[in-house]
């Protein structure tokens, strides 16, 4: 019984969450929305038994990537809102359209007639048969990952840092 | 070479040794404690405070000599009334900048310490709840007649009157300002004494200067009175 | 009756289609990315949901992705970041309408 | 709702509600008595018993400023986001006290109510802790922000850079001892520990422990790290506009911090409560617990008489140059003597692992140490024209 109004909770929590990070004026107030949706999918994860997975999103999304966008907001303008500019490009109503025709897309047809397994199997959470399988089957794509991180790390500071040579010409022409 | 991070052991090895030596070197600790007043009331006005200096004594000499809290008025060795310093020149009214000084001039003069007959202020107030201790009193006053005063027993329940402090409680003699503060009161007295003497030698200096002008003219005098009689 | 896959699965629906909408309906690039991560996680709530109602879990199928999948998402949102800050500073703005050099004449 | 599960949940966590904000009180005195004796002053010694003169050596301070904090006014800034102002300090209480839940405390009243010992017997205990403890660095930023004022935001753009690289060298330095023990489980990690065989006395624990320490004084913004909240930077940082009530939020959200970090630094690496006569009196573990954690507490209060503030580029060069690498290497090396000594049995092999790597450790050290000086090169804006 708990299970269920739990999930209800969260998800609830999470749609609010979301709507919120997409619709406010204020990108702050749209990073911290943003925040509770993560938090509110890591409490799903736990409910769904993907402990270490629920400790990994919390630590990546909200520890890193909220501080990230959080740094990259105070960076750019425009960051409370206040101006009377709009906030929503011109197409906005196609927009709309588009997303629900999805919704409906997604729902009606695919969800409702397919037959889902029911079966619920006792899983017992265990990180270390997850760290076994990332390493005998998964450890190629592990080092790719690797390699993949190490890159973006690279390429990020390159992109965000890349003053320097324009800022020389800048100064001749 | 010295070892990594060497410089932060040795740092805190000297704190260490502090920490445990306060415990044991009573005399390192700075902080001496205030011992509780009496249960008693609190007096209503500054002026109830205990006068005798040696009351005070005890409580001045708690702190150590630099601390500075409010003024107070000199007198020389003696009656305070005939030995008081201050003439009333009011010079630290004008200059106090919260204005907390109030002075009135006696209207007849009496002998003082050198026998030339001064004015001495007849009622001489500093309101303790304005006063900012700038000690710009103490600096403009040619007759080193107000000091800065240690005593820190001044808290009263009236605000208003309370704090008024009245030329007789401000009064304290110079012996009791070379206990509390023992190498400014004898730079100060050494002062008053250099310029004593120089003064003494400019009028030496002058009376002499005016002698020999007099001896000038009186020689000049003399020739022309025989120049007349030839 | 006890949460089950359709719960999830109608939820990852409507979450992605929340992002979707973020990202079709609003200027600020630093919004584009927000909702990009919205239908990331969207899609990892499926993995984890088909996972845990799958017949054997101890397969391990659905956390791996979701793992990869954070590692790339957290990849991504830094390099996108890094460019958004880089066409900030040379077009001195982030309203999508306005970037549209590319576009002829 | 079952009444078995809220009953064990609150049989284990409402003594760490009890305990360590009661530790906290006494702390905040140990504190200011510890740095006035190391500053040859006597400390607050007046507050004892209320409205009487018995100063039981200032014992009474923690309640005196308690009530203080209480009944001072409450000034929110106009222009403030009245919201986030509010949240900052609950946000920044709430994952300390969160993670007290995974240290592995095993309360002995524990068996008379036969109630679960510790809270969350998670599998992946070390990595929630890392993961909940990131959410302050948030609580921070948010003060920063909310309080709409341009000092508090830098101080807390500083602090939040500070704690996001010093994350880094503490997860790497957790990571030995994980993988020393082969799980993520802290109540796993404390039983390998027994008998003496703390992780802290091989060399690569040692350094690991080093490491993790430094990295934990700067997460929580303390001694020489503190520089987001000095006063002599930008006012007091992130919590200028804070007063009263919520100040003394944060105050006791980073006590609690320190706490649950030196908390799980004994259990990583100090054996968390192993100790002698343990047989005797299986319930002392708590005490040895609780005794070390307060070592730990007293070395960083030692470290904040001693030590001077560091300037945020000498702050940064420090985790970016000389943890994060030393860490790295300290993997590698505990990685390979653990194969080491695995391969070979003898004591041979294990003393030579020990001495090649401690010699090793310290060269990378002393090394690190040199090139890692931060020359401050005069500012050169980039975005700023």
């Amino acid at each position: 019984m708990t299970q269920e109004i739990t999930f209800w909770v969260l998800a609830v929590i999470a749609v609010l969450g979301a709507l919120l990070a997409v619709r406010r004026r204020n990108l702050i107030h749209g990073v911290f929305a943003l925040m509770i949706f993560f938090a509110a999918l890591a409490g799903l994860f736990l409910l769904l038994l993907a402990e270490f997975i629920a400790a990994v999103q919390i630590l990546v999304y909200i520890g890193a990537v909220g501080i990230l966008l959080l740094f990259a907001i105070m960076l750019t303008e425009r960051v409370t809102g206040d101006d009377a500019r709009d906030i929503t490009s011109r197409g906005s109503f196609w927009g709309w359209a588009a997303a629900l025709a999805v919704l409906v897309f997604l729902l009606l047809p695919t969800i409702q007639g397919a037959d889902l397994p029911q079966t619920v199997q006792p899983i017992n959470p265990s990180v270390k048969a997850l760290g076994f399988k990332l390493m005998n089957p998964y450890v190629v794509t592990l080092e790719v990952l690797a390699l993949l991180l190490t890159a973006a790390l690279v390429g990020a500071v390159a992109a965000a840092q890349g003053g320097e040579k324009k800022k020389e010409d800048a100064g001749d022409a | 070479m010295s070892i990594l991070g060497g410089g932060i052991f040795k740092g805190m090895a000297v704190t260490l040794r502090n920490f445990i030596g306060s415990y044991f070197h009573k005399e390192r600790l700075i902080t001496n404690d205030y011992e509780w007043r009496s249960e008693g009331e609190l007096p209503q006005s500054i002026g109830d405070y205990p006068k005798e200096e040696g009351e005070q004594l005890r409580d001045t000499t708690t702190v150590n000599h630099y601390s500075r809290n409010f003024p107070m008025l000199l007198h020389d060795t003696g009656e305070p009334m005939d030995t008081i310093r201050c003439v009333a020149c009011q010079i630290c009214e004008r200059e106090c900048p919260p204005q907390c000084i109030y002075i009135e001039k006696s209207t007849e003069k009496i002998e003082n310490a050198d026998g030339k007959p001064q004015f001495y202020p007849a009622k001489f107030d500093i309101d303790v709840s304005v006063c900012m201790s700038c000690q710009i009193c103490v600096e403009v006053c040619p007759f080193d007649a107000i000091v800065m005063n240690s005593q820190f027993e001044l808290s009263t329940p009236n605000r208003f009157g309370g704090l008024l402090v009245r030329r007789d409680d401000l009064l304290k003699s110079n012996d009791y300002y070379h206990k509390i503060h023992p190498q400014e009161a004898a730079a100060r007295d050494q002062k008053m004494v250099a310029d004593k003497a120089a003064k003494e030698a400019k009028k030496k200096a002058a009376a002499e200067k005016a002698k020999a002008a007099a001896e000038a003219r009186a020689a000049a005098a003399e020739a022309e009175a025989k120049e007349d009689t030839e | 009756m006890p949460v089950t896959l359709e719960h999830c699965l109608i939820l990852g629906a409507v979450l992605f289609c929340i992002g979707l909408l973020g990202a079709f309906t609003r200027r600020n690039a630093v919004v584009v990315l927000f909702s990009i991560e919205i239908m990331l996680n969207a899609a990892n709530l499926n993995f984890i949901a088909f996972w845990r109602f799958s017949d054997n879990p101890d397969q391990l199928h659905g956390p791996l992705f979701t793992l990869f999948t954070i590692a790339v998402a957290a990849a991504e949102v830094a390099v996108g970041l890094a460019l958004v800050i880089a066409v900030y500073r040379h077009f001195k703005t982030v309203d999508l309408e306005q970037l549209d050099t590319l576009k002829e004449e | 709702m079952s009444f078995e599960l809220i009953k064990d949940i609150l049989l284990a966590t409402v003594p760490l509600l009890v305990i360590f904000p009661s530790l906290f009180a006494f702390t905040t005195w140990m504190e200011r008595k510890a740095l006035a004796r190391i500053q040859n002053r006597i400390g607050p010694n007046k507050t004892g018993i209320p409205c009487t003169r018995i100063g039981l050596f200032g014992l009474g301070q923690p309640a005196a400023d308690g009530i203080k904090m209480i009944f001072k006014e409450d000034i929110v800034p106009r222009g403030a986001d009245k919201l986030f102002h509010l949240l900052a300090p609950i946000l920044a209480l709430i994952p300390a006290m969160l993670i007290l839940c995974f240290l592995p405390l095993e309360f002995p009243w524990g068996k008379f109510i036969s109630g679960k010992v510790q809270a969350f017997m998670l599998d992946s205990a070390v990595i929630f802790f890392f993961a909940i403890s990131g959410l302050a660095t948030l609580a921070i930023f948010m003060a920063g922000w909310a309080s709409r004022n341009k000092y508090s935001l830098l101080g807390g753009m500083r602090a939040v850079a500070q704690m996001v690289s010093y994350e880094i060298p503490l997860v790497l330095s957790a990571v030995i001892v994980v993988m020393m023990v082969g799980s993520l489980n802290a109540k796993e990690i404390a039983g390998a520990q027994t008998g003496f065989n703390w992780f802290v006395f091989s060399p690569w624990g040692l350094a690991a422990f080093i490491v993790f320490f430094i990295a934990a004084l700067a997460e929580t913004n303390r001694s020489p790290f503190d520089l987001p909240e000095a006063e002599s930077e930008i006012i007091a940082g992130y919590f200028t506009e804070y007063s009263g009530f919520k100040f003394a939020l944060f105050f006791l959200g980073e006590y609690i911090a320190m706490f649950a970090i030196s908390g799980l630094a004994v259990t990583l690496f100090l054996g968390a409560g192993d100790g002698p006569f343990l047989a005797a009196a299986p319930w002392l573990s708590v005490v040895w617990f609780i005794a070390k954690i307060f070592g730990l507490i007293a070395v960083m209060i030692w470290l904040r008489g001693t030590l001077p503030r560091l300037r945020v580029d000498q702050l940064m060069a420090f985790a970016w140059k000389f943890l994060l690498p030393l860490s790295i290497v300290n993997i590698l090396l505990a990685g390979l003597s653990h194969h080491v000594i695995d391969a070979y049995p003898g004591p041979v092999a294990k003393v030579g692992a020990w001495a090649v790597s401690l010699v090793l450790l310290y060269m990378m050290a002393w090394g690190l140490n040199n090139i890692s000086r931060s020359t401050a090169k005069p500012r050169e804006y980039l975005y700023a024209e």
